[in-house]
């Protein structure tokens, strides 16, 4: 992406980044990383009522293939360096959404000595979904708020510095 | 060796050398149910041993608990079962109901019933769901996530949560049945029982799937009791033992239901499929028990008075509740203060578990599977 | 496509004097070209699609219906994203094999469509040995795959690999055993020339020539789904046991080969069976415009073999997985002697049964399989009653 | 003759198995088309107890700290410190943490006005963890005092009712503080 | 068989290794933990007693006592009887027989007392931590066990927003 990160911005780049943003936001594949409560929802979601299908996220077992880490509850310790090798393991570009308060910061779990107080300590997260658990259709709602923020993203155009500071922060 | 059931001779010719595979499943992985890890030693496709390794998801609960004292500890309990938490909460509230000696308004009895026994039904659902995925049809575990919402539905009217409830309080329950809604339950009995026939038609009977689950895994009566598995995994090997019937707790004698056991219909007594059924008939059965439940809700209150400090004497109390997964023993010791001295949760699953490195041997990889789907594992309730 | 390669070539042709032979291989490249992406990637991508979509109304869900009209857009948006993707090739993983297995997966069944009669005039190459050359090349997909497996280095693409490799190898048997009734009847093994031997109407089809060639479809049917990888014998990648079977390791570019290949080669079995027992391209006699002719008839040909590649995504959508034991004992002790079976009753049958029974049995035939169809439907309504629905239940449009 | 019996019993079962999904082409598919492809908001349709984003009405709140002292996991924190001229109650803050809020109900319960409640919204997801923060304090308010008899002021008497509906619709609990 | 009855079978059998019958809301006796493996034993294979199962194992922590207790809970399936045996250990050398050989869902339950308690079971096939990362300090049931402050380099703390 390097060369093509020195591009000048023209009307045919941004487009063309539009586009490839739109392909990478209408399928988002997940992997099935149901960590605990929240995982139940998880499925729920990409079950009949409520199903992802519909944004073209479809689930899959093997890190290599998805696009989206979803984080779905409580983190311990002990799977803490798991969650690492696995975010590792997804293709560039990768997105994280944290679902529900254990894997936002530990949530009702902070009291516990075993439990990682947050995904973010490990992984870099786009999207926190609040919620204990999130019902179906708040995970539906940081999906797509995750989406809008595909949309913004850059690809062809080279960065102003200070949109790199920007992204950085 | 037993090759999938078949007893077979592997021969190995003298000059060539195989040695085992060690394989790690887990603990992410798509059909451990949650986070589980069994490092396999294989050969080929045929187990040597499967040893579980636990703890991935050991959140401390029962830690916790000596923290936030008796009415804080309610919200955990959903999350030591988080597929049936209604039986978490009732076993919370039962135990310091006998610490403290508080009796339980009639009503409220019914109300813990009414929820639990939904709650079963929801549980089982995705018990006997993801047991399909697991061997490989999608289709009925969404059928099963479909019911389930209807059934969240239900319990959200009642409580307001989809999934971790903490409808219970010590001393009844947090919130009456709400206007209109014993119709409505009515109504999704009806609508589910024959739906229940049609999962049968759909699945259960498949011929491939009952392959897969005849005669895998078989337990007998005495190993079921000597590694102490309960509920629908002890009642699979033909043990007629349900807390709800053999240790009566809340107003269970009141109803009449069966217990329904593994009959080795297709197979032996004790393998797979038994245990599958038993939970599809347990379903049947706590329809019949909301049915009467439903019809017969007594008028009153639905919460005793208890103090927001609530401080029981000290002692010791076990009570054991039949959750989804089965008899929940839950041990509490009470020095006398506004805080548990210890709280232990003994489940269903972490027992369990402990079966799978014996029951594993000689099975085929894909047996694994089926096998850990027909406990019904739930992660945190085997780790808490 | 060989007369107009003559046309070129010869006398006051555009590529006068070119040598013959380079004209026809530029041609055969060009037409090929032109049939791998106006045909095949769709046909795969939409395919894709309209599983998802099947899938998910058979699962009482809506499916993929907001990227592009009804979601029609999927699949490209699956393919560019997928191409884009970081292309990771694990530190441990063989190279060079981990790099050209699923070339070698898209060749084996890109190459199929060589064959393939859309029409009575739209083939690549009509070979004579058409049917044959079909089972060699689809044997290609399991050296891809088994090198898939191999290379990752990963123990569940092992076993994939290695599970695929006996699944295919073993179905193979049943699948060209269930090729000869046909080969047997017609006494060629052309593509085209299985067509014309066969009528437009059902009763002159081999699927119900005779009690034999009944059998011998549904051999055939179920062994080019497990070798096409499909529930219930998708064991290779079984999602639940495997991970991702053979292509666990794979990302981005290549696992869109590995996609392709999966979703291209079930139209591949839709089509084969189409030609060996649907009767083909074969119409009523219609038209004698041959512009005409071949629309039409690539249309029968189309439809008919994409009603088989709905037939296999609601298997997909209805049975469990075997297991690897249970599906070689069904290979080797179910469908290999039901096959053999198949072969020499036919074979007895032509010799034996005279030419006027057999109009009479294929008509039977036609009509027993008539009935088994309204026995369907009354099961389907059956169905419908016990689950006692409510009229607003009922939706049978397929737009939502 | 187990042969041919597992044959015709494969072909029966999976025939019966093939009628119930095909059965399903005619049913109507079970979705909720959230968020845009729906008659009513979702947030509408959920039931009165429904327990979503906690919310404070803060002209009913009487600053009596009993919702952060329920809250087993401390994700509230007020404020309120008495006046020492006006003898009233002055509420400095108000935080919920709904990142951390694990959405039990418990402080809603024992509060006297039914100040503090869940509200249907479930809509909360965001790109950081501080935008889920919620500080219903702008400025210092005076906490609100229950009065005698039924309430006469117009702009508070909606809000009460609604919050001591809330309130009713919990079991009495428990009573000796 | 009730509480009462079954200390004095045991007492007869076991003399001095049956402690008191501690009287409460669920009458439970004690037992010297030497004698732990004998009494199980005899309870399991006693007919009149058939305790054929082990309900739940529980170690309980009392600093003020400087004793650990481990609690048995039994039950019998074919005699529909339960009872309670309690087997204190003391806190600074926690050590006691394991009753793994009498059955076996023992094995997964001493672990976890193991791995929660500290307290070690002699005798037993494979004493490892169960529920906590095998490079765990410390035994967090424990009531003087301090949170580590890193795990891994993975901060426990985390600031608090409020």
């Amino acid at each position: 992406m390097s060369l093509l990160n020195t591009m000048p911005e023209f009307t045919v780049t941004t487009k063309i980044d539009e586009m490839l943003n739109w392909t990478r936001k209408s399928s988002l594949w997940y992997m099935l990383f149901g960590l605990a409560c929240c995982a139940i929802e998880m499925m729920q979601t990409g079950g009949p009522r409520s199903d992802l299908d519909r944004f073209g996220a479809v689930p899959r077992a093997t890190p290599r293939q998805s696009d989206l880490m979803i984080v779905a509850g409580t983190l311990t310790l002990k799977m803490a360096l798991r969650t690492k090798v696995l975010y590792d393991q997804m293709p560039d570009p990768k997105y994280v959404i944290s679902m529900g308060s254990c894997s936002n910061c530990g949530g009702l779990f902070q009291l516990a000595y075993s439990v990682c107080d947050g995904v973010d300590k490990v992984i870099p997260v786009d999207v926190y979904v609040p919620g204990c658990p999130p019902r179906p259709e708040s995970l539906t709602e940081g999906l797509l708020k995750l989406q809008e923020k595909m949309m913004q993203e850059k690809w062809l155009v080279r960065r102003s510095g200070a949109e790199l500071a920007a992204a950085e922060a | 060796m037993s090759l999938g059931g078949y007893d077979v001779e592997v021969q190995r010719p003298g000059g060539l050398a195989t040695e085992e595979m060690t394989l790690n499943m887990g603990p992410q992985h798509p059909s451990t149910h949650g986070v589980l890890r069994f490092i396999v030693k294989a050969d080929g496709e045929v187990m040597r041993e499967a040893i579980p390794d636990v703890g991935y998801l050991h959140r401390s609960i029962e830690k916790i608990a000596e923290k936030v004292g008796y009415h804080g500890f309610m919200p955990y309990t959903d999350r030591v079962d988080y597929v049936a938490a209604m039986p978490c909460n009732q076993g919370w509230a039962m135990v310091s109901e006998k610490l403290a000696g508080i009796e339980v308004p009639r009503r409220a009895e019914y109300c813990r019933v009414i929820a639990c026994e939904l709650n079963r039904i929801a549980s089982h659902l995705l018990s006997v769901g993801s047991m399909g995925m697991d061997i490989g049809a999608y289709t009925p575990f969404t059928h099963a996530l479909r019911e389930r919402e209807y059934i969240n539905d239900l319990l959200e009217d009642l409580c307001g949560a989809r999934l971790t409830f903490n409808y219970m309080r010590i001393g009844g329950v947090a919130w009456d049945l709400p206007p209109e809604w014993v119709p409505k339950a009515v109504a999704f009995l009806d609508r589910f029982e024959p739906l229940i026939d049609e999962y049968n038609a759909l699945i259960s009977y498949n011929k491939i799937y009952v392959e897969r689950l005849a005669n895998v895994a078989v337990i007998t009566a005495e190993e079921a009791i000597d590694y102490n598995l309960v509920g629908p995994n002890l009642r699979g090997s033909g043990v007629k033992f349900d807390v709800r019937k053999d240790l009566p707790y809340s107003v269970y004698p009141e109803f009449e239901f069966d217990v329904p056991i593994g009959s080795g219909e297709v197979g032996t007594v004790g393998d797979c499929f038994d245990r599958y059924m038993v939970r599809i008939n347990e379903m049947k059965e706590s329809c019949r028990i909301l049915r009467q439940a439903l019809a017969g809700v007594p008028e009153g209150s639905v919460l005793a008075k208890v103090p927001r400090k609530f401080k029981p004497p000290a002692g010791d109390a076990y009570v054991r509740v039949e959750s989804a997964r089965g008899d929940m023993g839950w041990y509490c010791v009470s020095d006398g203060s506004e805080y548990p001295h210890r709280v232990k949760i003994r489940t269903g699953s972490f027992t369990a578990t402990s079966i799978i490195d014996k029951v594993s041997r000689g099975l085929m990889l894909a047996d694994l599977i089926a096998v850990v789907a027909s406990f019904d594992l739930v992660a945190p309730e085997i780790d808490r | 496509m060989k007369q107009l390669v003559l046309q070129l070539t010869g006398e006051g042709g555009a590529l006068a004097g070119v040598p013959y032979h380079l004209v026809a291989a530029l041609a055969m490249l060009v037409f090929g070209a032109i049939v791998v992406f106006v045909f095949v990637l769709p046909v795969a991508g939409v395919t894709s699609w309209l599983e998802r979509r099947v899938w998910a109304r058979i699962q009482s869900r809506v499916g993929p219906n907001r990227v592009g009209p009804q979601g029609f857009l999927q699949w490209l948006a699956d393919g560019i994203k997928n191409m884009l993707k970081e292309d990771i090739i694990p530190t441990a993983a063989d190279r060079v094999l981990f790099s050209i297995a699923p070339y070698l997966v898209v060749i084996g069944f890109v190459a199929t469509f060589a064959v393939i009669p859309f029409s009575s005039t739209l083939v690549i190459a009509d070979l004579n040995i058409g049917v044959l050359y079909i089972t060699a090349v689809t044997g290609l997909v399991v050296v891809g795959v088994l090198m898939a497996g191999w290379a990752s280095n990963n123990k569940w693409s092992l076993l994939g690999g290695i599970r695929s490799a006996a699944q295919i190898v073993s179905y193979e048997i049943p699948a060209g055993l269930s090729i000869f009734p046909i080969v047997l009847l017609t006494g060629t093994l052309s593509m085209q020339g299985i067509i014309q031997a066969q009528g437009w109407a059902p009763w002159h089809w081999f699927l119900f020539h005779s009690p034999f060639t009944f059998a011998a479809f549904f051999i055939f049917f179920v062994a080019a789904l497990a070798e096409g990888n499909r529930t219930p014998f998708d064991l290779p990648e079984a999602e639940s046991e495997l991970v991702a079977g053979f292509c666990t390791e794979y990302s981005g570019m290549r696992y869109l080969l590995f996609f392709l290949a999966e979703w291209g080669n079930l139209y591949v079995i839709g089509a084969v069976v189409t030609t060996l027992f649907l009767g083909g391209w074969q119409i009523p006699h219609v038209t004698d415009n041959p512009v005409l002719l071949a629309v039409l008839q690539f249309g029968v040909f189309f439809l008919k073999s994409y009603f088989w590649v709905f037939i296999a995504m609601w298997v997909r959508a209805t049975l469990p997985r075997v297991r690897v034991d249970q599906l070689m004992s069904l290979c080797w002790k179910y469908m290999v002697p039901i096959a053999l079976v198949n072969l020499v009753g036919t074979a007895i049958w032509m010799t034996v049964v005279p030419a006027r029974v057999d109009r009479l049995v294929q008509i039977a035939m036609t009509l027993a399989g008539v009935a088994v169809l309204v026995r369907f439907f009354l099961r389907v309504r059956f169905q419908l009653r016990r689950a006692k629905l409510r009229a607003v239940d009922y939706y049978y449009s397929p737009i939502i | 003759m187990g042969y041919f019996r597992n044959i015709q019993e494969t072909v029966a079962t999976i025939f019966e198995g093939m009628s119930v999904t095909f059965s399903h082409f005619m049913r109507r598919p079970y979705t909720v088309q959230y968020p845009d492809r729906v008659p009513i908001r979702i947030q509408d349709t959920l039931p009165f107890r429904y327990r979503g984003i906690l919310e404070v009405d803060l002209e009913i709140c009487t600053g009596c700290l009993a919702c952060e002292r329920a809250c087993p996991i401390d994700c509230i924190v007020i404020e309120a410190v008495k006046d020492q001229q006006t003898k009233a109650m002055v509420l400095n803050r108000f935080d919920i943490d709904i990142a951390k809020c694990m959405y039990c109900g418990l402080c809603s319960e024992p509060c006297p006005t039914g100040s503090i409640h869940h509200t249907s919204e479930f809509e909360g997801a965001d790109y950081s963890l501080e935008s889920m923060l919620r500080r219903f304090v702008k400025a210092p308010v005076v906490a609100y005092k229950p009065k005698k008899g039924p309430e006469t002021d117009p702009d508070i008497a909606p809000i009460l009712d609604r919050g001591m509906a809330y309130l009713n619709d919990f079991a009495s609990a428990g009573g000796d503080e | 068989m009730d509480a009462a009855a079954l200390h004095q079978t045991l007492q007869a059998r076991f003399g001095d290794a049956i402690g008191t019958l501690e009287s409460g809301m669920e009458p439970a006796i004690r037992v010297a933990p030497a004698a732990i493996v004998g009494v199980c034993t005899y309870l399991k294979t006693d007919p009149a007693l058939g305790f054929d199962c082990l309900s739940n194992q529980s170690g309980v922590d009392y600093p003020a006592r400087h004793e650990i207790e481990v609690v048995y809970h039994l039950i019998s399936y074919r005699l529909r009887h339960a009872c309670i045996l309690k087997v204190g250990v003391p806190r600074d050398n926690p050590a006691m027989p394991s009753v793994a050989g009498v059955w076996r869902t023992a094995i997964w339950q001493e672990r976890e007392i193991f791995d929660l308690l500290g307290v070690v079971f002699d005798g037993h096939p494979d004493l490892r931590r169960i529920l906590l990362p095998e490079d765990w300090v410390g035994h967090p049931l424990r009531k003087d066990f301090v949170e580590p402050t890193e795990y891994h380099g993975i901060s426990t703390k985390r600031e608090s927003m409020l």
